[in-house]
């Protein structure tokens, strides 16, 4: 049933505003592949054009070996639920999961024993009879997703469907969605701008930026070798600290940067001759961070705010030369606004970036 | 489907029902009010007071004594021209409708209405059988376009009963009426103060035909040639002004209701409101019926005259009548035989019809002693000579009497000066004469 | 308790300002009653002296006479015909091209759309004496169709229709496209069940203004069996001078109104929110 | 190239089709007929003639014209604004849920129902002198009577009165749908800010409902240029004219006088007087905004 989706050189605008800009994606037959970006970067616009509700002006598509870009949405194959879920207000949620069906003349047994199956693997049976208006907001959303897999398509679309949904019901629709995944083997594009549900859902992430693809690949991949400054500060919570560079010191083992007064940082990274060190920043995440006695090696930073998290605590504070560095202690950590405290950096975990944007990594894994 | 698609078609044809029980249906379009509830069912025509309840009873009876024939008779709002307009150029005008003579010229000049010769010959009524102001009223060009079946004027319907109050009643027993203007004013004066009620009742509210008549006939009174040309009025004269003021003093000086539209006016004056009803003749009947009747204010004294010679250059009073025409129309041969029925039936009953008040057309009613011993018929017999209608080619008389009874209004009321009044109103109506 | 009411009807209004309106309720309903009243007397008590209205003793003899001879009936069936037929007419033609111009795409959909608009602007009387013509050529006067058709071009419905279409979230219909559904079938089974509350108000505004319409029926239903009931109305009270008397129209006129007001009545309710949810966005 | 829904179809323009068949059948094409009727003598019963402007400046010309055209201009002005200012005292003074304020609610709605020659039936049964319940009220109090109908002044004042009386439900109702929109938590921080009634109403109420106010106006304007009925079945334009309307002036020139080419250039230059006015609201309105901004 399901089948790989080919996207190739696609392009897309409105009048002079471009907003996808050569898209070259390769999605196999059974991937769970999301889209993660800001908003206005273009993604769902690709997962519409791919649904066949936007057009395309360059380029195109390919579901399984067949070119699909030129068909009507209804003939391509594909199912979606919305970020609004759209289902029907004035049919009753097996009208609505059977109504696609009837409208390609599928038999009435074959339609009833889909819909059934789908409401018991979805625990919505007894909701059948009901109207959307009836639903809340969680039985709405598998009630669309019901009305999706119903349908057996080759591919699933999903844009944000979960950004309705409050937060403690947001997470196990996610897992549920991870099981069902799981468990109908289809190829499945997810759109959505919350790194945690692409992270958790993605077999591969497409982070997107900019009308283009920034970089593709796996949740891992993405988190500690982002291509980008983009990448490394859009995913990941709290965000990734950058220190400009002042200076650079080629050592054995990799550089070590001088970030402006506030001392020197050493890493394990090794730069290429051609390094663009202009406006460059090296960037540290909470995670790679120490609190340290202050005999240790590592930077004073003056703690601004703490912000208990249980497992652990973040340490929003500055350097001295006023640039701000969140750093990580330990659940039980006793620090205090107003202290100053050593911050101690790990060699290997540390990105720097150069001035285009371009990331350099440990090659060690850390 | 099909039935879907001859719906239409179906209703209105069901709603002729001429086709379905194979009968003659004649439409008939008439003004004088409508009086279903009291008159819609009784073809007793002698028991019927009124305009409208003896043209009811009338057509109940002619429908009754020719089963054959259905008349569907519509009653529009007097005088119901603008109706016709619309029903003509939509080519869909009524068989039969009553039309004023004065407005004929319009409809005939334009091949709208059809001559009536053949149809009347056929029903053995000759030219000749009729007065000869009514049939040279409704002949043009040498055809005769309707069945003519009054003459009218306006009249001075007296409250005897109030005016014995106020002394003026000669010893004849018939009240004393002005001779001249200033007799107008005295005796005006003198019954206001006798009796504390106003001396005339005349419909000045939201009516431009009665400002328009009175104001014809004492044009008519100085013998005025206003309307020299068919095409032209002048107003400019000193014989307008003389006209107009003396309606504009009846009025500052307190002689009339004041604020009486037409219904108001008719049941004042039947209430004792005051001395003097000046309206038309198809009142005497009803007015007639009331003084017979006991415990009212016109019990047992009403009278009825024509309007006074105010001024001393002619003995005249503007005159109208009613006929019936035929509009232009497809109509088969049966049809145009059952509408020569209902005419010659109209015409044998033109005697029940002068009951009303109206003078008859036909001569032998006229001579009749039936007609002459009609109450108050003698009273009135002279304005069958001094009757006086515009010229034949004034076109557009209705319309004409609108511009200048509004004007006359605006004048009488005092919101125009006369000088003003008159200029507009000639300024207007010319306007519409040269735009024909 | 109460003054911790912050509603907007607390703040909006006070019991002072309920009791003027109920005042000029009173005074709304004065002459209603006073027709009330005049046709339940006799015509010939009346004619005496309306003062006669306060006093014993009352009768229904106007409304039998009405039942009796009136034309009333023909007229109430044409005014029926014709106000459905334009309800029916506008709400059919106006969602079709609400649902184009709100949601397809076609050649010069947008000039159309502007040159529509412009329609809104056009009042009947700058048209009415063209129309009367046209109608002559055809022979349309003095048909149902002829006292339907007029109102049919009314952009009101169709710039109406068009926001209400658009106002639909535009997701149902690409779930419904990605559901393989027809152009038409989106509009007919998915979207047009969505407009209902929005053809309510239309249906309504349009029933009213078939209902009341004056100039044209008066101009183009011309024989009395053509009449509508406000033309009809019209034809009898203008004789108000002649002997039908004033119980008489008193009472055709609360006869005639009957049938309006008791759906009014009924549908009050369902009147008010849809003439209320129309026009305000 | 590829395809999508969004591709424009010519096919799609099917829907549209019955519209813009009589929509153009109906309205264009008779308002270009009538522009080319104005431009020609033509009676009720045919006879063109190109006679140019003539017909425009005949109407013109016309002082009857003249008059019509101030007496609706009059009644346009006095209209509107009652029915504005009454139809929001009312929305606000019923903006309840209580059984009384619905009651009433409907009451005022009720008369928008009925036609207009019910409407005028019942309210020249009111003014007619002598027997109406208005000639009973004055007579009760010993006051002089009024002609209510057949007084200058007074008759284009009680064509109103019956007017206002006839559309006061419409107005009343697009005022509450619009009350009922404003945000629940203004008034609370209006009453946490101790803010008196008064300064609710102007500083909350009337602003978050301006749009409607404008709408409601715009509306009746457009309504009340083209009374007809109201003015021809209660005083036929009387007294002299003084309650004649402009499009009783057309229908007089058209239909008693048969002159439809007059008619038709009056027609449309009522036409351009609604469209100047109802621009010019129109223009007022959103320039207060902007100036607001």
């Amino acid at each position: 049933m399901s089948a790989s989706i080919s996207i190739k050189n696609i392009t897309k605008r409105y009048d002079s505003v471009t907003v996808l800009d050569d898209i070259n994606l390769h999605i196999e037959d059974g991937e769970f592949v999301v889209f993660l970006g800001p908003s206005g970067c273009g993604k769902s616009t690709l997962l519409r054009m791919i649904a066949g509700l936007e057009s395309i002006t360059e380029g195109s598509i390919e579901i399984g070996d067949k070119r699909i870009d030129t068909l009507p949405p209804g003939q391509r194959g594909v199912a979606m639920v919305f970020q609004s879920y759209a289902l029907y207000p004035h049919m009753t949620t097996r009208q609505n999961m059977a109504f696609g069906l009837e409208n390609v003349k599928v038999a009435q047994d074959e339609i009833d024993r889909r819909v059934n199956d789908a409401a018991k693997i979805l625990e919505i049976d007894h909701l059948l009879d009901r109207k959307p208006g009836r639903l809340s907001g969680g039985q709405r959303q598998r009630v669309a997703i019901g009305r999706a897999i119903v349908k057996e398509p080759k591919a699933f679309l999903f844009d944000e469907p979960l950004s309705n949904l409050d937060a403690a019901l947001r997470g196990r629709t996610r897992l549920e969605l991870a099981q069902l995944h799981q468990r109908l083997g289809s190829t499945m594009i997810f759109v959505t701008h919350d790194q945690v549900e692409a992270m958790t859902l993605a077999d591969r992430i497409v982070i997107m930026h900019n009308q283009k693809i920034e970089q593709i690949g796996t949740p891992m991949e993405i988190y500690q070798h982002p291509v980008s400054r983009f990448v490394a500060e859009f995913v990941g919570s709290p965000p990734m600290s950058m220190l400009p560079i002042n200076n650079i010191q080629q050592t054995a083992n990799g550089v070590t940067v001088e970030v402006s007064r506030a001392g020197s940082i050493a890493t394990a990274i090794t730069l290429p001759p051609e390094f663009n060190a202009k406006d460059a920043v090296i960037g540290i995440r909470a995670e790679d961070t120490a609190v340290v006695s202050s005999e240790e090696d590592g930077l004073d930073l003056t703690i601004k705010v703490v912000e208990r998290l249980g497992d652990r605590t973040l340490l929003y504070g500055t350097l001295i030369d006023g640039t701000d560095l969140i750093a990580e202690d330990s659940g039980r950590s006793k620090v205090k606004a107003g202290e100053t405290v050593r911050v101690s950096i790990s060699p290997h975990a540390a990105h720097i970036f150069d001035g285009d944007g371009l990331a350099h990594h440990s090659q060690m894994e850390v | 489907m099909k039935k879907l698609l001859l719906g239409t078609t179906a209703v209105s044809l069901l709603a002729l029902s001429s086709w379905a029980n194979a009968n003659t249906t004649i439409e008939l379009q008439r003004f004088f009010g409508a009086c279903e509830a009291e008159y819609g069912k009784t073809t007793d025509v002698s028991a019927a007071v009124g305009e409208c309840g003896i043209i009811t009873t009338l057509v109940n009876k002619f429908e009754a004594d020719n089963p054959d024939i259905d008349v569907k008779v519509t009653t529009v709002e007097w005088p119901g021209y603008d109706q016709l307009n619309a029903q003509l150029a939509s080519r869909s005008a009524p068989d039969v409708v009553s039309m004023h003579y004065s407005a004929m010229s319009d409809y005939q000049s334009r091949g709208l209405l059809v001559p009536l010769d053949k149809l009347l010959k056929d029903q053995g009524i000759k030219a000749t059988d009729f007065t000869d102001a009514a049939i040279s009223s409704v002949t043009k060009e040498g055809k005769v376009y309707a069945l003519p079946f009054d003459n009218w004027t306006m009249l001075f319907h007296v409250n005897n009963n109030l005016m014995k109050k106020a002394d003026l009643m000669k010893a004849d027993g018939t009240p004393m009426l002005p001779t001249s203007r200033d007799e107008l004013f005295a005796q005006g004066k003198q019954f206001n103060e006798a009796t504390g009620k106003p001396y005339l009742v005349q419909v000045l509210a939201n009516e431009t035909a009665t400002y328009a008549r009175i104001f014809y006939t004492l044009m008519m009174q100085q013998d005025s040639k206003f309307f020299a040309d068919p095409g032209h009025i002048d107003l400019s004269g000193e014989d307008a002004k003389a006209a107009l003021t003396l309606m504009k003093n009846i009025m500052d000086k307190d002689l009339s209701t004041k604020n009486m539209d037409y219904p108001a006016a008719v049941s004042a004056f039947a209430n004792g409101a005051g001395g003097i009803a000046v309206n038309g003749t198809w009142l005497i009947g009803s007015y007639d019926a009331q003084s017979k009747q006991a415990n009212n204010a016109l019990s047992d004294g009403y009278s009825v005259f024509p309007v006074p010679q105010f001024f001393k250059q002619k003995d005249a009073t503007y005159a109208d009548g009613h006929g019936w025409v035929v509009p232009r129309g497809d109509r088969s041969d049966e049809k145009m035989a059952a509408i020569g029925k209902l005419f010659k039936f109209l015409y044998d009953n033109d005697y029940e019809w002068s009951r009303t008040g109206h003078l008859p057309t036909v001569k032998k009613v006229i001579a009749s002693d039936k007609f002459k011993s009609l109450p108050h018929r003698s009273d009135i017999a002279k304005i069958a000579t001094t009757g006086q209608a515009l010229p034949a080619g004034v076109l557009r008389q209705f319309a004409i009497q609108d511009i200048l009874g509004e004007e006359l209004g605006s004048a009488v009321t005092g919101n125009k000066s006369i000088d003003d009044a008159l200029e507009t109103a000639q300024y207007r109506i010319n306007d519409l004469l040269e735009n024909i | 308790m109460k003054a911790l009411n912050y509603s907007p009807e607390h703040l909006t209004s006070n019991r002072r300002l309920f009791w003027i309106a109920a005042a000029l309720g009173v005074i709304m309903m004065a002459p209603v009653a006073w027709i009330i009243g005049l046709s339940l007397k006799d015509n010939a008590e009346l004619l005496k002296g309306t003062e006669a209205v306060f006093s014993f003793p009352y009768t229904l003899v106007n409304y039998a006479n009405i039942l009796e001879s009136s034309s009333v009936f023909g007229w109430f069936m044409n005014s029926m015909i014709v106000a459905v037929g334009q309800t029916f007419g506008v709400l059919l033609l106006s969602s079709l091209a609400g649902y184009a111009f709100a949601r397809l795409e076609f050649p010069f959909r947008k000039t159309l759309f502007i040159i529509v608009l412009f329609g809104l602007a056009v009042p009947e009387q700058a048209v009415i004496i063209a129309r009367h013509q046209m109608f002559n050529w055809f022979d349309l006067h003095n048909t149902h169709i002829g006292l339907i058709l007029p109102n049919l071009s009314s952009a009101f419905g169709v710039f109406l229709m068009t926001q209400f279409f658009r106002a639909i979230p535009k997701e149902i219909d690409e779930a419904a496209m990605l559901d393989n559904t027809s152009t038409f079938r989106i509009f007919w089974k998915v979207l047009l069940p969505l407009t209902l509350p929005a053809q309510a108000t239309l249906g309504i505004f349009t029933f009213l203004q078939a209902w009341n319409d004056y100039w044209w029926p008066l101009i183009s239903a011309t024989k009395s069996d053509m009449y509508t009931l406000t033309i009809g109305i019209a034809s009898s009270q203008t004789n108000f001078a002649q002997s039908e008397g004033l119980g008489f129209l008193g009472a055709q006129a609360i006869f005639a109104s009957l049938p309006v007001v008791i759906v009014y009545i009924f549908f009050q309710r369902h009147i008010v929110t849809a003439v209320s949810g129309g026009a305000v966005k | 190239m590829a395809e999508s829904y969004r591709r424009s179809r010519w096919t799609n323009g099917l829907f549209v089709v019955p519209y813009l068949s009589v929509f153009l059948t109906l309205l264009v094409f008779p308002l270009g007929w009538g522009i080319w009727l104005s431009l020609n003598k033509v009676d009720l019963f045919g006879g063109e003639r190109f006679i140019g402007l003539k017909n425009y400046a005949r109407v013109l010309s016309d002082p009857i014209f003249g008059q019509a055209v101030k007496n609706t201009l009059i009644f346009v002005g006095v209209s509107v604004p009652t029915l504005v200012i009454l139809g929001l005292f009312l929305a606000l003074a019923l903006n309840k849920t209580t059984k009384g304020s619905s009651f009433l609610r409907g009451l005022f709605f009720a008369s928008s129902i009925l036609s207009v020659t019910i409407v005028t039936l019942i309210w020249r049964i009111v003014f007619i002198p002598n027997d109406g319940l208005m000639a009973l009220i004055f007579n009760y109090f010993g006051w002089q009577p009024i002609g209510f109908l057949s007084t200058t002044g007074w008759s284009l004042f009680s064509v109103g009165v019956a007017t206002v009386w006839w559309c006061i439900g419409l107005p009343m109702m697009l005022f509450l749908a619009a009350l009922q929109q404003i945000p629940k938590d203004l008034y609370e921080a209006a009453a946490l800010d101790n803010a008196s009634r008064w300064r609710v109403l102007t500083r909350i109420t009337l602003p978050s409902i301006k749009s409607t106010i404008m709408l409601v106006a715009i509306i009746q304007v457009v309504m009340q240029f083209q009374l007809f009925g109201q003015a021809q079945l209660m005083t036929n334009g009387g007294p002299a004219g003084s309650s004649r309307p402009i499009v009783m002036y057309i229908y007089e020139i058209g239909f008693l006088r048969w002159d439809i080419g007059m008619g038709a250039a009056a027609s449309q230059i009522l036409f351009l007087i609604i469209l100047c006015a109802a621009m010019l609201q129109y223009w007022v309105s959103t320039r207060k905004e902007e100036t607001d901004a």
